[in-house]
């Protein structure tokens, strides 16, 4: 969706304000907020896309106006009350396997790569109101696959429980002329891991 | 956030902890262990030894670059939020950033919990758009020689920047050159703390 | 500047919700604030590009929680702030007549356009920091131009104080699918009112 | 809104009136004048009086379409937010819709000031990229054969959108077709208000 949550690019939210000596959790509820998610998450009942979407699929002035944490929270509330409670428990003393294993994203491929490094390729201009993972300022641009990072489960669909729908996974470069025009840094450029199905051939 | 916006908050927390404990769903233990985890086991101390042995190790330099997250499990390192680990290498004429545009993916496994900022609208908008213009934000001023590449995290890789070591430090071991890794020079809006002058001439980083 | 403002294909507003016998003004606050609006513009300090600018260029979680006229009546706190207060006074019996010539935009043609009806163009990629009336969903974007509205006063640069610099004004016509890809209602057109500078030919 | 959030507004409103009127920068005479002439003078019963007339005199029609402003004055009609008007024709298979995505304008001039829903975020981000979507919203259906040209008005032009004649109209005089002219049909979210039956066969509209 093209949502208050894809901010690449956009003005007016002011200077990067480091905090000094910032400790990991602002409050009792942080940690609390954070624990129960990772809990619930390992519960089988919903999928890391489907809690990001969750996370992100609010009102533009509700996303900019709550803090990382609230943002959690309000995706965990909306998880439980859509798909339930979890019904397989993560119990203390597999919380280091749990977290040691994680969540591997990448799949074995069942196709070959269209792409390479090296290839030019153009995102495309999709515009989705469910998940996606390929920025408003990324599409419809051209630029050059850096690296195949693999075979991996696709947010888009998998965000919708319709399964994970494995694809190729390259990082893509851009200059900072072609997404920002002349208004970019001709110094920079910005590689983003698009999925092959965000990306077409350029001939 | 006002007071009573923040203990609105708590009340919210408190009610689905205690609904999730009472009907069996989650175990408070398993809570406290997470907590402890992040709290006092992960950090930015692991990049900084995974930075430090490249540094000190050719041969694990390359296999860093080569595939990090096996290089990184090496060390012992390894689980959530670091599953499909890259390691960015500066150079005298590239610095690389890492950002997440759409939420704040960040490589918990090597960097811990990332900060505030990192997860900010103010740093999640520019640092594609305005790199340079971040990079000022705190107080990193990079030469016109230098290219900047962005790393947007917008999939389940985790982006690791292994910065320049400093200049002066040879014959330090690894705890020691490690303590100069800091959490910013390995997200990139921050240089090695020790660092006084580049490595390599050519460089004001 | 890429702002809140530029609503154009962002998600999760939710429905319209048309208010049934809505009054004029909700409040006595908002005709005062429509008058003082309308009278200080008079006033010869700013222009109406500049005041555009001084309501759309706040953060983006201000903006989108502000209503229509408290965004108005803080743009106009900030144009006395930084401008000053008017110095040439609106008179009441001088509204009838101010009202009824407003503010033409057009401009005395000083080249021709280099457009025609017809003629296919391709917007720019611009991101500037400063006013633009180029919207972010029509950047990068071919289209036709579909009239030639005149030579109007150029808001890029009248919102800066450097003067009118009028430019060629063209509706240049977009498909749905061209600004949106497979999202978009391919039985839809959008068409943007664009300034010259905005559009280059597309051979 | 809260309350104490609208008195925190009425507050600044009144300080921000005084200071400029006791420091003599803004004439209170004016200011009522200013309200008074969009509360009591200018509204949609000034663009339906245009439309009906262009329903009635096929000659001003076509001077509407192809100069808005001048016909528009042949009627007294003219100022502020309406200096460069231009009139969309609605027909069975072209439907026209009005939006300003980056503010909201509007053509005050034949139309008074916009409702609220017309400045509002659900109305301004859709209207470009779900037109049918936002119709819908309004009640209004299009069948497949029309097609749907949404005009964002992004520069100092303003749109009035011409809708389709009723059937069931022949004879009735000018202020009798102008009763059936909508606000929102001249934005094009709505239509006629007799209307039953389209003017001509193979529209729904």
């Amino acid at each position: 969706m093209n949502g208050a949550h894809d901010m690449g690019g956009v003005h007016g939210f002011g200077p990067v304000v480091p905090e000094v000596d910032e400790p990991i959790f602002h409050g009792e509820w942080e940690m609390r907020v954070l624990a129960m998610v990772l809990a619930c998450g390992a519960g089988g009942r919903w999928n890391i896309d489907m809690s990001r979407f969750a996370r992100e699929n609010r009102p533009p002035a509700e996303y900019l106006s709550l803090s990382y944490y609230e943002v959690w929270l309000a995706g965990l509330e909306r998880l439980i009350a859509e798909r339930g409670k979890p019904d397989r428990v993560l119990r203390a003393e597999e919380v280091p396997a749990v977290l040691a294993r994680g969540g591997p994203a990448d799949r074995e491929p069942i196709r070959e790569a269209a792409f390479a490094v090296g290839d030019r390729v153009v995102t495309k201009n999709i515009n989705p109101v469910g998940h996606t993972r390929l920025p408003r300022y990324a599409r419809g641009k051209v630029g050059v696959i850096e690296r195949v990072h693999g075979f991996h489960v696709f947010p888009d669909v998998n965000a919708t429980g319709a399964g994970e729908d494995p694809q190729w996974l390259y990082a893509v470069a851009f200059t900072g002329e072609e997404l920002w025009g002349p208004d970019g840094d001709p110094r920079s450029t910005v590689c983003i891991d698009a999925f092959e199905p965000y990306l077409d051939a350029v001939r | 956030m006002t007071h009573s916006d923040l203990s609105d908050v708590q009340v919210r927390v408190r009610a689905l902890e205690s609904a999730l404990v009472a009907g069996g769903h989650v175990d408070p233990a398993a809570l406290d262990a997470l907590v402890e985890t992040y709290e006092t086991q992960v950090g930015p101390h692991l990049g900084a030894r995974v930075v430090a042995r490249a540094w000190l190790d050719e041969a694990y330099r390359e296999r860093l670059l080569g595939g990090a997250t096996a290089a990184i499990a090496e060390l012992g390192i390894r689980g959530r939020q670091g599953e499909h680990m890259v390691a960015l290498e500066n150079t005298p004429t590239v610095h690389n950033l890492v950002v997440c545009t759409l939420c704040s993916c960040y490589p918990w496994s090597v960097l811990g919990l990332p900060p505030v900022w990192y997860k900010s609208a103010p740093y999640r908008s520019r640092a594609v758009s305005d790199p340079r213009g971040v990079l000022a934000d705190f107080g990193v001023t990079l030469g016109s020689e230098v290219s900047v590449r962005v790393w947007d995290s917008t999939a389940e890789v985790r982006y690791l920047v292994v910065p320049m070591r400093p200049a002066g430090t040879d014959g330090w071991d690894e705890a020691r050159l490690a303590s100069l890794v800091t959490r910013d020079a390995m997200i990139g809006v921050g240089v090695p703390s020790g660092a006084q002058t580049p490595s390599r001439p050519g460089s004001r980083l």
